[in-house]
């Protein structure tokens, strides 16, 4: 069973709902759930005012529409599941430490920032900075998935610590630039610069990339480990060919201005 | 091309004589190339030329050839203005700041005016 | 009761709780990945004199194990929690780490962990990898081969030793094909394994000895040429050896399920006697009933 | 203003005044030795000594112009008329924003954030299409710094990467970085080492030393690779191909930084508006930084406007964050890329627009200059722009600096008095924006009073 809210009036400006996540609407009636506070600009709205509410609170949570000026959905949510069928706005997830959020049209800039547990999956393309720090934050999203079949824009992952950030098309630049550890996965390709300021992590790319002068080459491998990720997210609905899964790829370290510790790997060939 | 607009002091004393003056509209719809590339692209001071890029198109009026150790192959300026505005991107990248410098554009010769 | 020609002895088998792993093992190729599981399983016939038991319960096609590369399941069972990570960390490290193109991974998803690729990172010296995918931790160690992968902690849970099956017979051939016949049948069944050579024990002993610091000596009720120069024999006239198979389990089903199937074999291939060892139920927190074993199916 | 002479004319003789020390706020120099020769009859200035030819331009061109105070929709209004409409626009907005503020002083950009306070609208300045991508790094990597001053007396190596100053401010050079003698610095230009590092040869070139030609969109290449040298790690062999600057001038140029005494990195937009933006400032910014294990570096971006370095300021202690910030929810709150301008316009998201000294209808992105034609524009600025011309309601206010007095900020953050030359029949932006703010406030009240 879920609780399902489909957007019947289309905001004027941005709406800012954090209430849109299951541990917020558990438990409340529906008239419960049509009172809740959002904020539509500078204005604090209802609920009511803007979707029309199917249900009583479940842990999980449906929504319909166009929610992409709906920012901060499941933003901070520690369980539970929330579908959004259409796309959604900035900040989704933000925080999250739990439960799982699915999208199957496109999402915005911040996609899961600062997360530290749970998943997120786009079936679209995202935006910018996609499971990224905030400005002025040192380190980015402490573990969780974030896993983007479409494309996303720049710095995805910048200074993740931990966690699982998958994109099945093409990222911009910056790819997990200052992390610190953790793993990224790009299979259509990334922009420049990728892994700048990097401390430890990996970022895998199947596709050949511009590599800054302050990455080294080590060596080519089949790694082993990459065949585990591939693995699970073959389990999740990306599609990986045997050349990938057990091909190799061409190992470079850096960042040097940095410890020197992370690696990036560029698929090779079979 | 390479399209990178700067700051000049034209446009900049220009500027003090008002923004919907003739000469501020001027100095800000006159691009500079180096005597290469405009020799390669058949223009000569004065041409009019197309610039159009994903987001626009605007026709601008090239101006004197720059030596060509002074500006690399390949690379148009034009002072800030109008002109660069309707080929700038909106996309900030999460920072707030338009990819206002090294814009890709083409570049269509239109004749002498 | 009679099986076929066989006499099933009315006894029953002691068993005792031990803890067990599962250890996956793969490799670029299958020879590699046995290569290593031999190593693994090699001097670990019984917790007597080795610490741990252990022995492939297994081969896994590669499209089954973790990393999609041929694999093994191997088992080792160990006395206490504690021995089971020393263990662990003892082989994996000298065993599979040091074998070509190998990676290590936990069978046992429960909820007990031991402290294993957080042990062996050292190996790494600074150099080691942590990743972490789908709540799952393990090492990335930089070898001289390339790297070697093993899971940050192992499940280990309460398991079974010392299930067993004594075939008698008037020749020692017949006890012998029956023995090794019962081995193989009941290594078929997930989640047991035998820890002696080919699964069966020329030499089964008894607990304790005359003679001052040996745990266990030889089994005089059970060999054949002591049969009159000991009482205490348990043999009937005429019997020319007995072969023991041993079998441990991870829980009571499958080693039932095993001693069951043993049982099974053994009649088939006609031996004279199917017995099992106990100590009268003194030692043990276990005991399989051999008729209640067959009786089951 | 105790400076200023009037001399006791005689009626036939034209009415002459010099203001000594006088500021010129044209651009982030914000030169304050200029003397001006005023002819109070034709409210012009005549002379403008020690000023560049920015500020010769800025000083002589300005003229009182006939033009109305204000206008709504085009058409004359009375000026008490447009500030109860601009009240009302922004009183009724859900999502008001504020944006300019480079030119106009400090007392008018604080009046500017308790209005954004008030209608709990969204507040950025012009740094965030300048130097906001420093702003961002500067919060993310630091900042090691120092006034204009300590570098005349100090610096002896003096880098400027991606900007021309011999056209953008023109007496930087002169006033403080390369020809001045300093204390330390006795012989001026002799005693400093000036390189210059750009993707074109600019007018600024034959000051320098050394110039080093990156290629276009490898200055963060260059940077980083600088920073490994610097760091003791190699880097890629390719370094000349990738950057167009071959290693050898690399080792050189790191040599001569670790071992000048006081060494000086002014950054332009050449950086900020680039592919890599933040990072761009960021690397440069963590060069400083790393440097500094060796020998005293600083940093510092080339500001533009005249106080675009106190809008920063005043923007920072009223609010903590420097631009971008969004008071929806009754305190502030930052994020680059959300809450800027541009961003706002070309999303579609604001519903109003306080545009303060500013002509974004002129520069900005065609997207967000589209949208913002769609939505009432409320413009303060001191000539006819092309803002104020699609402007619901616009003000014409005095000229800073010329007009009117108050503080503005150098590009270092010193900040420095405004002696006006001679008065306008124009209001303040700070008069204006005072009159909107004590509208809203009855606004406000009135609304909460109905409320109850």
């Amino acid at each position: 069973m879920h609780t399902e809210l489909e957007l019947t009036t289309a905001p004027e400006v941005p709406i800012e709902a954090e209430c849109l996540s299951p541990a917020k609407i558990k438990g409340l009636s529906q008239s419960g759930i049509e009172h809740l506070a959002m904020m539509h600009g500078n204005r604090k709205v209802r609920v009511g005012d803007f979707f029309r509410v199917t249900g009583n609170g479940q842990s999980s949570l449906r929504l319909e529409g166009d929610l992409s000026r709906v920012k901060y959905i499941g933003a901070g949510m520690k369980e539970g599941e929330v579908r959004v069928n259409g796309s959604a706005g900035m900040h989704l997830g933000a925080g999250m430490s739990g439960g799982v959020i699915r999208v199957s049209g496109d999402a915005s800039d911040w996609v899961g920032p600062e997360m530290s547990g749970g998943r997120i999956e786009v079936m679209g393309n995202a935006g910018h900075m996609v499971g990224s720090a905030y400005r002025g934050q040192r380190v980015g999203i402490m573990g969780g998935e974030i896993l983007i079949h479409g494309n996303v824009k720049n710095e995805l992952g910048s200074a993740m610590r931990r966690g699982l950030i998958a994109v099945g098309g093409q990222a911009g630049d910056f790819v997990g630039v200052n992390m610190r550890a953790g793993t990224i996965v790009v299979m259509g390709g990334m922009g420049i610069r990728a892994g700048a300021g990097m401390v430890r992590g990996s970022i895998i790319s199947f596709e050949p990339v511009e590599l800054l002068p302050t990455f080294t080459y080590s060596c080519w491998l089949r790694p082993t480990f990459l065949r585990f990720y591939l693995c699970h997210l073959g389990q999740s609905g990306f599609e990986i060919d045997d050349d990938h899964m057990g091909g190799r790829y061409r190992r470079y370290c850096g960042d040097s201005v940095e410890e020197n510790r992370g690696e990036i790997l560029v698929f090779d060939s079979r | 091309m390479m399209l990178i607009p700067g700051r000049s002091s034209k446009q900049g004393t220009s500027l003090n004589a008002g923004k919907l003056k003739e000469e501020y509209q001027a100095v800000t719809s006159t691009i500079e190339m180096n005597e290469s590339t405009m020799r390669k692209l058949g223009l000569s001071a004065g041409d009019r030329v197309r610039l159009s890029c994903t987001t626009g198109k605007v026709e601008v009026e090239c101006g004197k050839p720059r030596k060509d150790e002074d500006l690399p192959d390949g690379m148009i300026f034009i002072p800030y203005g109008p002109s660069s505005s309707e080929l700038m991107e909106s996309d900030t990248a999460g920072s707030g700041m338009p990819m206002s410098k090294q814009m890709m554009v083409d570049v269509e010769c239109l004749g002498a005016k | 009761m009679r099986v076929g020609k066989t006499e099933v002895v009315d006894t029953f088998a002691e068993a005792f709780g031990m803890w067990g792993a599962r250890v996956i093992i793969t490799a670029d190729t299958k020879n590699w990945a046995r290569a290593a599981a031999q190593s693994f399983t090699g001097f670990a016939t019984s917790v007597i004199r080795c610490k741990c038991e252990a022995a492939v319960e297994c081969e896994i096609s590669d499209t089954d194990t973790p990393d999609l590369r041929p694999g093994i399941s191997v088992l080792l069972f160990a006395m206490s929690e504690k021995d089971m990570s020393a263990r662990l960390v003892e082989r994996i490290g000298q065993c599979v780490m040091t074998c070509p193109t190998t990676a290590c991974y936990n069978g046992l998803e429960n909820g007990t962990t031991v402290p294993v690729g957080q042990r062996l990172r050292f190996f790494g010296d600074g150099h080691q990898i942590a990743k972490v995918v789908g709540g799952r931790k393990f090492w990335r160690i930089p070898i001289m081969g390339g790297e070697f992968l093993v899971d940050d902690v192992f499940g280990v849970q309460p398991a079974i030793g010392g299930g067993n099956l004594l075939m008698l017979g008037r020749s020692g051939r017949t006890a012998l094909r029956a023995a090794s016949g019962a081995a193989d049948a009941m290594r078929d069944v997930a989640g047991v394994f035998l820890p002696f050579p080919q699964g069966v024990v020329g030499s089964g002993s008894k607990v304790g000895s005359r003679y001052k610091g040996m745990i266990a000596s030889t089994n005089e009720a059970y060999c054949p040429t002591l049969r009159g120069r000991v009482e205490n024999s348990a043999l009937p006239e005429g019997i020319a050896a007995v072969y023991e198979v041993v079998v441990n389990g991870l829980d009571e089903n499958a080693l039932r399920e095993a001693m069951r199937r043993g049982i099974q074999a053994a009649a088939e291939r006609g031996v004279d006697y199917v017995s099992a060892g106990n100590y009268g139920g003194t030692l043990g927190q276990y005991k399989f009933h051999l008729y209640e074993l067959l009786e089951s199916n | 203003m105790s400076e200023t002479k009037t001399p006791e004319a005689a009626k036939d003789e034209p009415n002459i005044r010099i203001v000594e020390d006088a500021t010129c706020t044209f651009c982030g120099c914000v030169c304050d030795d200029m003397e001006l020769t005023v002819d109070l009859d034709a409210n012009r200035i005549t002379k403008a000594k020690n000023a560049c030819v920015l500020g010769r331009a800025w000083f002589l061109q300005h003229g009182i112009e006939d033009h109305p105070q204000a206008m709504i929709d085009g058409r004359e209004v009375p000026l008490e008329e447009a500030m109860d409409e601009a009240a009302r626009i922004l009183h009724e907005a859900k999502f008001p924003i504020t944006y300019g503020l480079s030119d106009s002083p400090c007392e008018a950009q604080r009046v500017a954030v308790a209005i954004n306070d008030l209608v709990l609208g969204n507040i950025d300045t012009t740094t965030s299409v300048c130097h906001g991508p420093s702003g961002i790094a500067f919060q993310g990597v630091g900042e090691s710094t120092s006034t204009l001053g300590e570098v005349k007396n100090r610096a002896d190596l003096v880098i400027y990467w991606g900007g021309n100053p011999a056209e953008s401010h023109p007496r930087h050079f002169t006033r403080y970085t390369v020809t001045p003698k300093g204390r330390y610095i006795p012989n001026g230009k002799k005693d400093r080492y000036v390189v210059l590092i750009d993707v074109r040869k600019t007018p600024s070139a034959p000051v320098a030393d050394q110039l080093i030609r990156v290629k276009p969109g490898r200055d963060f290449e260059l940077l980083w690779a600088l920073r490994a040298l610097v760091r003791g790690r190699d880097v890629d062999p390719d370094i000349e191909k990738i950057t167009g600057v071959s290693r050898e001038v690399l080792d050189e140029l790191v040599e001569r930084m670790k071992n000048c005494n006081f060494g000086v990195l002014f950054f332009g937009m050449g950086l900020t508006m680039t592919r890599g933006r933040h990072f761009n400032s960021g690397a440069l910014l963590a060069l400083a930084t790393d440097l500094n294990k060796y020998t005293h570096f600083v940093a510092k971006p080339v500001r533009g406007h005249g106080n675009v370095t106190g809008a920063d300021n005043v923007v920072s202690w009223q609010t903590g964050y420097p631009f971008g910030v969004n008071f929806h929810r009754g305190y502030p709150r930052f994020n680059p890329g959300e809450y800027t301008t541009v961003d706002l316009l070309a999303r579609g998201d604001a519903d109003a627009a306080l545009m303060i000294a500013t002509d974004p209808a002129s520069n900005f992105p065609k997207r967000a200059i589209e949208h913002l034609k769609k939505i009432p524009v409320i413009s303060l600025d001191a000539k006819p722009t092309y803002t104020s011309r699609q402007a619901r309601v616009a003000f014409m206010v005095a000229t800073y600096g010329i007009n009117t007095g108050g503080t503005v900020y150098r590009m270092d953050d010193v900040p420095i008095t405004l002696r006006p030359a001679f008065d306008s029949p124009f209001p303040t932006d700070e008069e204006v924006l005072t009159g909107i703010h004590t509208r809203l406030k009855k606004l406000r009240a009135n609304g909460r009073k109905k409320a109850a």
